[in-house]
């Protein structure tokens, strides 16, 4: 095997729903220079930049090229990696990689969104429109899929709606102590239960926003970590699992939770997350796993993934809510952040996962800390139904 | 290296100018149906007892497939159901890199590197723009053409290259396509047949630029521990090396390639190569237009700076010289941008193991393979492969 | 308040989630516009570009077959699978679970019934907003996840529905391809205007 | 067998890419038809055009100055393609220009009465646009001055 690995400098930026005073190298810099403070190390320091977005969302081609100025990227190796909403979690897979090869003393990831410029309409529309299967079904199929994954959800009696609302109560409270959360105002039980009904029961408070921000994460392998940085976040073992089953573009009726196969997110999901498990020897990961940071672009999703990261059995989601132990102040916080309901630059949110979790475990969470953690579990999932699953542990 | 990675099999279609009759998956899969039957190899999940494909890293890019994750669109014909993959978006070459750090990582023992690209379908120049700062560059509406003319003005204006040097690199690697089955333009020319081309954007002719293209290329790379399992002749990865320059081309000595120099000090220092002539036997570089190959020489060690167009004079490059340099064609031969880094890959495999048909080098021991992307090269990727 | 599948929600609703979200359209719009002028007032510009980007793609060898299917015939064609026999909608070159060819023979085709069964829906009030007029465009028809008849049940196709009363729509119901007329086809999925309604609920 | 089915089908894409805090500094320069440079403290290089950082020093850049209109052409190209997405019609060409008192080269159209007089090494004057926006083509492009 390759060396062990840790996390030891992670910076965001502060996400919001637009940033018109910033260009796309600056929103990188200013992340990048508080990842590189967090770890206190200079850009000289770093030996590779792996950087990710989503091109089309950004309106660049080869961003990695200009990004060079924002990234310092200059004379160092690097690369770029896209595969749609799990890109952050793709370009760090790719970093623990680099690391591990034993040819980096030190490796910058970095990845983010800025929506704010280009029109993610049409950029979606180009995933869901297909020339030939051009009745735009595929991306009007994506809020479908959602509102059936919710229906499946009722009438299988795993929550109740308004389980599913003081989850996101919670994601709420979580947001407001997390000073770079987008969606950071607390809201009420009641204002969730009666936000807009997009497609029935979905509203369009359970479903994540779009934010502009940047994420940057600072990897070393064991022998440097160990040296430089007092309290690194050692990346034990991930996952990737892609479930990719989409037969044409804009038809995606076997992504159906009433298909064949299930939910595919929620498949990829689970057996990323069981692979993890069995590679590491965790039996139990509600008892051994202290705090969980997840993929969540709906609260029904969150809800879902409960059980397929075995937090809980089948159809008992509902009552780890109503116990309160996924909550902040709970058993097993998840989401600590605020999630992807409160933050979702698309390329950067999936890193976020893994940089939440990695702050968890150095105990630099300030307001939205867990205390006492020692193992972290980062899910991310997106794109073409990918799912990786990251196990973070604050010793070795 | 801490843990050796082997090439244990390859694939390529023939590259031509438009493939109208295959959809984009379906050209994929004649490269991975290929690979696939050239290995004997299965997928993880799927086959037990054998070693399998655990990971698959493809590349393309969205602005070429006109759609957000193009990825999507070839999945099933890669064979990802259930396994580890991920989507570079750079060349190909980047996308090997990806998986031979894979495999040092411990991580994974066997990779499959996918490339694909249909040129035709679109308009290479308006997404080429899209790769510029887009407030100081892009609304000049540029594209990697005028980049590319920009830098051979400059390249040879300072080190007094004339065109008649730059025709002979055309001249060789178009001649070399002859002897490649897969090459897409065979031409057997003489130096003043390219002179006499019009210009694209002087300095750089017609004949001078590598032509549009669609294909696909796949290669399987597996780990010390099985790759003698797969193949009894493994191509071993002895360096890589990668690196960025700075983004604008004003920043740049046009006429220097430092990204170039960076990548391949890597490589070398890697493979433990010093004198990069004398111990490589075999190049696969990758000249989207002609005066790129001189300028690469230098950037990877072959001469001083100033001196390409003397190893091209002397024939240094030619088949049967000191260093032949791309006996495939090169991308003047016809590649996709984006395959052609894994086509470079691909083609030193075949020559290291003696299996690249009448375009084979002699006793080729070591093989350099290259590749590029970004306006003037600002990404450069430089891998060293031997026996 | 749990909503079921079938539960009546009424036009209303749509009409105002419709209204709504061109309402909200419109304000986004507005605002980015307004974001945009605020921070050119303080100095801080932003550059626009247009990318038109020209694409002509090929359908491929098997797309070929099942749009020319659509188009001369007015059939939905599938292939399957010769391991595992499932049945592949649209028709691929690859079994995506098995990862092995799907040769272009004739008995890896068949020809599906264009009657099916709605597994689910969802009334999409999501409408096209053309954001030059801030008027919606398109029908908002109801999107459905139809299993067809005569294969199997990995042959679903996306499409829309005809009824658009969704006191009227369940899952189970049975419908059927209304198409368009011979000499309109043009070899897309759109050649089928929508599944109209017929009777034998399942 | 089938003639085979292919379609066009152009994709439209509209972005507003947000400039920061230095690129519209130097397009608002532009504007009162001034070009602006940053030096960089580390290194003493001129950026031109300006930027916030320094690429190889990574030093925040603060210190504006105004460089000429003129410099020396130190590369350029001729188009004679008329490729899609190009905004203006073959022959034209582009250059790399070193004004006066900058570090770095400009990217920009340049022009000559013949194109093919201009040279490596020769003068080149900025020629603006008589209406401007705060735009890289508030310059029209760069002239061959006829003393130079």
């Amino acid at each position: 095997m390759g060396e062990r690995i840790a996390i030891i400098g992670v910076g965001e930026t502060e996400f919001r729903s637009r940033n018109v005073e910033a260009s796309h190298v600056d929103l990188v810099n200013l992340a990048v220079k508080r990842a590189l403070e967090n770890a206190q190390l200079t850009i000289k320091d770093i030996d590779t930049v792996i950087t990710g977005q989503m091109e089309l969302f950004e309106g660049l081609y080869l961003p990695d090229m200009w990004l060079v100025e924002g990234t310092g990227a200059y004379l160092k190796s690097g690369m770029r990696i896209q595969t749609g909403g799990t890109t952050g979690t793709s370009v760090a897979t790719t970093a623990f990689c680099h690391a591990a090869s034993g040819e980096f003393k030190t490796v910058l990831a970095v990845a983010y969104e800025k929506q704010d410029e280009g029109s993610s309409e049409a950029a979606l529309r180009s995933i869901s429109e297909d020339t030939f299967y051009d009745i735009g079904a595929g991306g009007k199929s994506a809020a479908p899929a959602m509102a059936e994954l919710a229906m499946d959800m009722l009438e299988r009696g795993a929550v109740t709606e308004e389980q599913i609302a003081a989850l996101r109560v919670n994601e709420s409270e979580c947001a407001s102590r997390n000073p770079y959360a987008h969606l950071n105002r607390k809201v009420t039980l009641d204002e969730v239960l009666h936000s807009r009904l997009l497609i029935p029961p979905l509203r369009l408070m359970h479903i994540c926003p779009t934010s502009v921000g940047a994420c940057a994460m600072i990897l070393a392998p064991e022998s440097v970590a160990k040296k430089i940085c007092p309290n690194p976040a050692w990346v034990v073992d991930w996952v990737t699992v892609h479930a990719a089953m989409t037969p044409i573009l804009g038809h995606q009726g076997i992504y159906l939770t009433h298909g064949p196969l299930g939910p595919l997110w929620g498949w990829a999901v689970e057996k990323s997350a069981v692979s993890l498990y069995k590679r590491n020897g965790i039996t139990n990961p509600r008892k051994e796993v202290d705090v969980v940071e997840m993929y969540n672009m709906s609260t029904w999703h969150e809800a879902e993934w409960y059980e397929r990261i075995h937090l809980c059995e089948r159809n008992e989601s509902g009552k780890l809510i109503e116990k309160g132990i996924v909550f902040l102040d709970g058993e097993l916080p998840v989401n600590p952040s605020g999630g992807v309901v409160s933050t979702n630059a698309i390329g950067a949110s999936a890193m976020l996962r893994v940089a939440e979790a990695a702050i968890q475990v150095r105990g630099e969470g300030d307001r939205r800390q867990v205390d006492g953690v020692e193992t972290a579990l980062a899910v991310g999932a997106g794109g073409d139904t990918y799912s990786a699953a990251v196990l973070l542990r604050k010793h070795l | 290296m801490a843990r050796r990675v082997a090439v244990v099999g390859v694939a390529q279609t023939k590259y031509e100018a438009e493939k109208v009759h295959l959809s984009n998956g379906e050209l994929v899969w004649e490269a991975v149906e290929r690979v696939r039957k050239n290995t004997g190899l299965g997928y993880i999940g799927l086959v037990s007892d054998k070693p399998s494909i655990d990971k698959i890293v493809s590349c393309s890019e969205d602005f070429w497939q006109g759609r957000a994750i193009s990825d999507m669109q070839i999945s099933m014909e890669m064979g990802v159901f259930g396994l580890d993959s991920t989507k570079v978006s750079s060349d190909g070459i980047q996308g090997v890199y990806h998986g031979v750090i894979d495999i040092m990582s411990g991580h994974h023992d066997i990779v499959l590197v996918v490339a694909h690209r249909k040129e035709s379908e679109t308009a290479g120049s308006v997404i080429e723009n899209c790769a510029f700062d887009p407030i100081y560059v892009r609304p000049l509406g540029i594209d990697f053409l005028g980049a590319a003319a920009l830098q051979a003005q400059r390249y040879m204006s300072a080190y007094k290259v004339t065109p008649e040097q730059c025709a002979k690199v055309v001249v060789k690697n178009k001649g070399n396509a002859k002897n490649n089955p897969y090459a897409q333009e065979p031409m057997h020319l003489t130096v003043s047949d390219v002179l006499n081309s019009e210009f694209l954007c002087e300095p750089i002719r017609a004949l001078e630029a590598k032509p549009v293209s669609d294909g696909a290329a796949a290669l399987v790379l597996a780990s010390e521990e099985v790759a003698y399992e797969i193949t009894e002749k493994p191509v071993w990865i002895k360096g890589i090396g990668n690196a960025y320059d700075a983004h604008y081309l004003g920043d740049r000595d046009l006429a220097k390639c430092e990204a170039l120099v960076a990548a391949a000090k890597r490589a070398y220092a890697m493979a433990g190569i010093a004198h990069p002539v004398e111990e490589i036997d075999v190049a696969e570089i990758s000249e989207g237009y002609a005066y790129q190959e001189l300028l690469w020489y230098e950037g990877l060690g072959f001469c001083e700076p100033g001196k390409g167009r003397e190893l091209i004079d002397r024939g240094v490059t030619s088949m049967g010289g000191k260093l032949p340099v791309n006996p495939s064609g090169g991308l003047l031969g016809g590649n996709p941008s984006c395959v052609a880094g894994l086509t470079r890959v691909v083609e030193s495999f075949l020559q290291l193991r003696g299996e690249a048909g009448s375009r084979q080098v002699t006793n080729a021991n070591t093989a350099l393979a290259h590749g590029w992307t970004g306006p003037c090269g600002q990404s450069q990727s430089v891998m060293i492969l031997g026996i | 308040m749990s909503l079921r599948l079938g539960d009546t929600i009424g036009h209303d609703w749509i009409e105002k989630s419709e209204s709504e979200s061109f309402r909200l359209a419109k304000l986004k719009a507005e605002s980015e516009a307004r974001h945009f002028e605020k921070a050119a007032r303080n100095g801080l510009l932003a550059v626009t570009s247009v990318v038109n980007l020209p694409f002509r793609e090929s359908a491929g060898i098997y797309l070929t077959k099942f749009f020319a299917a659509i188009r001369d015939e007015g059939e939905i064609i599938a292939n399957k699978c010769p391991a595992c026999k499932r049945i592949v909608l649209p028709p691929r070159i690859v079994c995506g679970f098995c990862k092995i060819k799907i040769e272009d023979e004739p008995e890896n085709w068949l020809t599906l019934n264009d009657t099916g069964t709605v597994l689910s829906c969802a009334v999409n009030v999501e409408r096209e907003v053309d954001y030059a007029t801030y008027r919606l465009i398109g029908q908002a028809f109801p999107i459905a996840f139809i299993r067809m008849d005569g294969g199997d049940q990995y042959s679903i196709l996306v499409h829309f529905l005809k009824e658009t009363d969704p006191g009227k729509l369940r899952a189970g119901m049975r419908v059927k391809a209304v198409w368009k007329p011979r000499e309109q086809r043009r070899g897309r999925m759109s050649d089928i205007l929508y599944f109209e309604t017929i009777g034998g609920d399942r | 067998m089938y003639p085979l089915i292919g379609a066009e089908r152009p994709r439209i894409w509209k972005f507003n890419h947000c400039a920061g805090p230095a690129r519209s500094r130097f397009l608002l320069g532009l504007k009162e038809k001034k070009i602006l440079g940053v030096r960089c403290p580390t290194c003493d290089t001129v950026y031109v055009p300006p930027r916030g950082t320094c690429y190889r020093c990574w030093s925040d850049l603060d210190e504006w100055i105004e460089v000429a209109d003129e410099g020396t052409l130190l590369s350029y190209a001729i188009m004679y393609a008329n490729s899609e997405g190009y905004i203006r019609k073959a022959p034209f060409a582009y250059g790399l220009i070193k004004l006066d008192g900058a570090g770095t080269a400009l990217l920009h159209f340049v022009d000559a009465p013949r194109l093919e007089d201009l040279k490596i090494g020769g003068r080149m004057k900025a020629v603006f646009e008589d209406s401007r926006t705060g735009s890289i083509l508030d310059i029209k492009w760069f002239e061959r001055r006829q003393s130079g």
